[in-house]
């Protein structure tokens, strides 16, 4: 599936975008961040604070036990700035 | 994204150039008679951001997701008043203070509907819409931390 | 009339004349770098008044005690907001239905109280400043009724 | 003292302003507007529901109870339907 990374959550990563292939067993978004962050010292900065992570699945706002299943596409980022 | 639902054009827009208020009032209300009430907010860039001196301020937006996130918003504020016409526009890029950065505009019949819908847009695009604040100061450079008054403001219009 | 307190510039205008909603906006916020928040309202005739068709309305007012009473209460505004600036234009004379009547231009830091304010102006301009219309309709002429739900309207905003 | 009248207050009395000098015994807005309506039909029918009139002294609103002493312009007027 495609991950995408916005605002400091792009910059601690230091990538914007890239193609992920998760193990079977990561089945939610909270369980996806916890396998991100143990990838290396980058991902584990980014998501140090995994409560405030927002995570958006396919456009759509969802909560850390979503599921990510069938997901084409999931981002993460930190709480929104705009307006 | 334009679309239109019960008499009610709705615009939605993310771009670097800057809007021109007539201009999208004028498109909004040209040929009708139904409209008593339009109410525009437009956000400005400040200088003075929580007491920090700001040089210039750059927002980042998640493309795709951010017209969808408002055109969801705009579908639930038709639902809730009665809109003769919604434009949103959202620019992107790096401005500088006194710069416009966002436009809302509502028309209705009465002003009422018409304040609360723009006030109502306003509170989701600050919290919900995928859009982020990066700033300049003499100091450097940071991302704008999300306030707690905008969530609170926020949730003054969720429904028990 | 213009006035400047507590760097809020104030215009208030009673006119025949049409308005440019973007040039009211650009007086207010040039060489400005500490607004983050313009709302503006404008009110405009409608073709429909309560289900009968109008062809035209007239606005009078009561010169000089409409401009103080709108100066009141744009003081009031500015006790009860931290605002940047405040421009009230009402037009006098014979509307046809899509043109404008009223315009209100707030501009604060933070958007609440520019909404808020334009808000509370605008009920306040409904209730208690003297203007009074007169609709022309297929059926002959009549003083316009005020409704109660603009009393109502005014009445949130009363202090206990 | 000046009098105005506006809309179709004005309408009815048939003039949009006039000096009177009422007799020393009207004291209040109401007792005005009880002697006004004494003049004629046309004040009479102007001032027909007196609690619906509203009242200005010197540019400011007043209630039916307010003195008229000292007043330089009193205005009677429909309720206001601007904005």
């Amino acid at each position: 599936m495609k991950v995408k990374y916005f605002a400091w959550v792009r910059e601690r990563i230091g990538k914007a975008e890239e193609m992920i292939e998760p193990p079977a067993t990561v089945r939610t978004v909270e369980e996806l961040i916890a396998w991100l962050s143990g990838q290396n010292e980058a991902y584990a900065y980014a998501f140090e604070k995994p409560k405030i992570i927002r995570t958006a699945i396919d456009h759509a706002h969802v909560k850390a036990d979503a599921t990510i299943a069938g997901a084409r596409e999931i981002a993460f980022f930190p709480p929104m700035t705009g307006g | 994204m334009t679309s239109s639902a019960a008499n009610c054009p709705v615009a939605i827009r993310i771009q670097e150039d800057d809007f021109d208020i007539a201009r999208e009032i004028a498109v909004l209300t040209r040929s009708r008679t139904d409209i008593g009430a339009v109410v525009s907010f437009s956000g400005l860039c400040r200088a003075d951001e929580d007491s920090s001196k700001i040089a210039a301020l750059t927002l980042e937006h998640y493309p795709g997701m951010a017209e969808e996130e408002i055109k969801r918003h705009v579908d639930e504020a038709m639902s809730r008043w009665p809109l003769n016409g919604v434009t949103v526009i959202h620019r992107v890029g790096r401005f500088r203070p006194g710069q416009n950065i966002v436009l809302v505009l509502t028309a209705s019949q009465h002003r009422r509907a018409a304040f609360e819908a723009a006030e109502f847009l306003m509170d989701y695009l600050k919290t919900s819409a995928p859009f982020w604040k990066k700033e300049e100061s003499a100091t450097g450079t940071g991302w704008v931390e999300a306030h707690a008054r905008d969530d609170e403001a926020a949730a003054r219009w969720t429904r028990s």
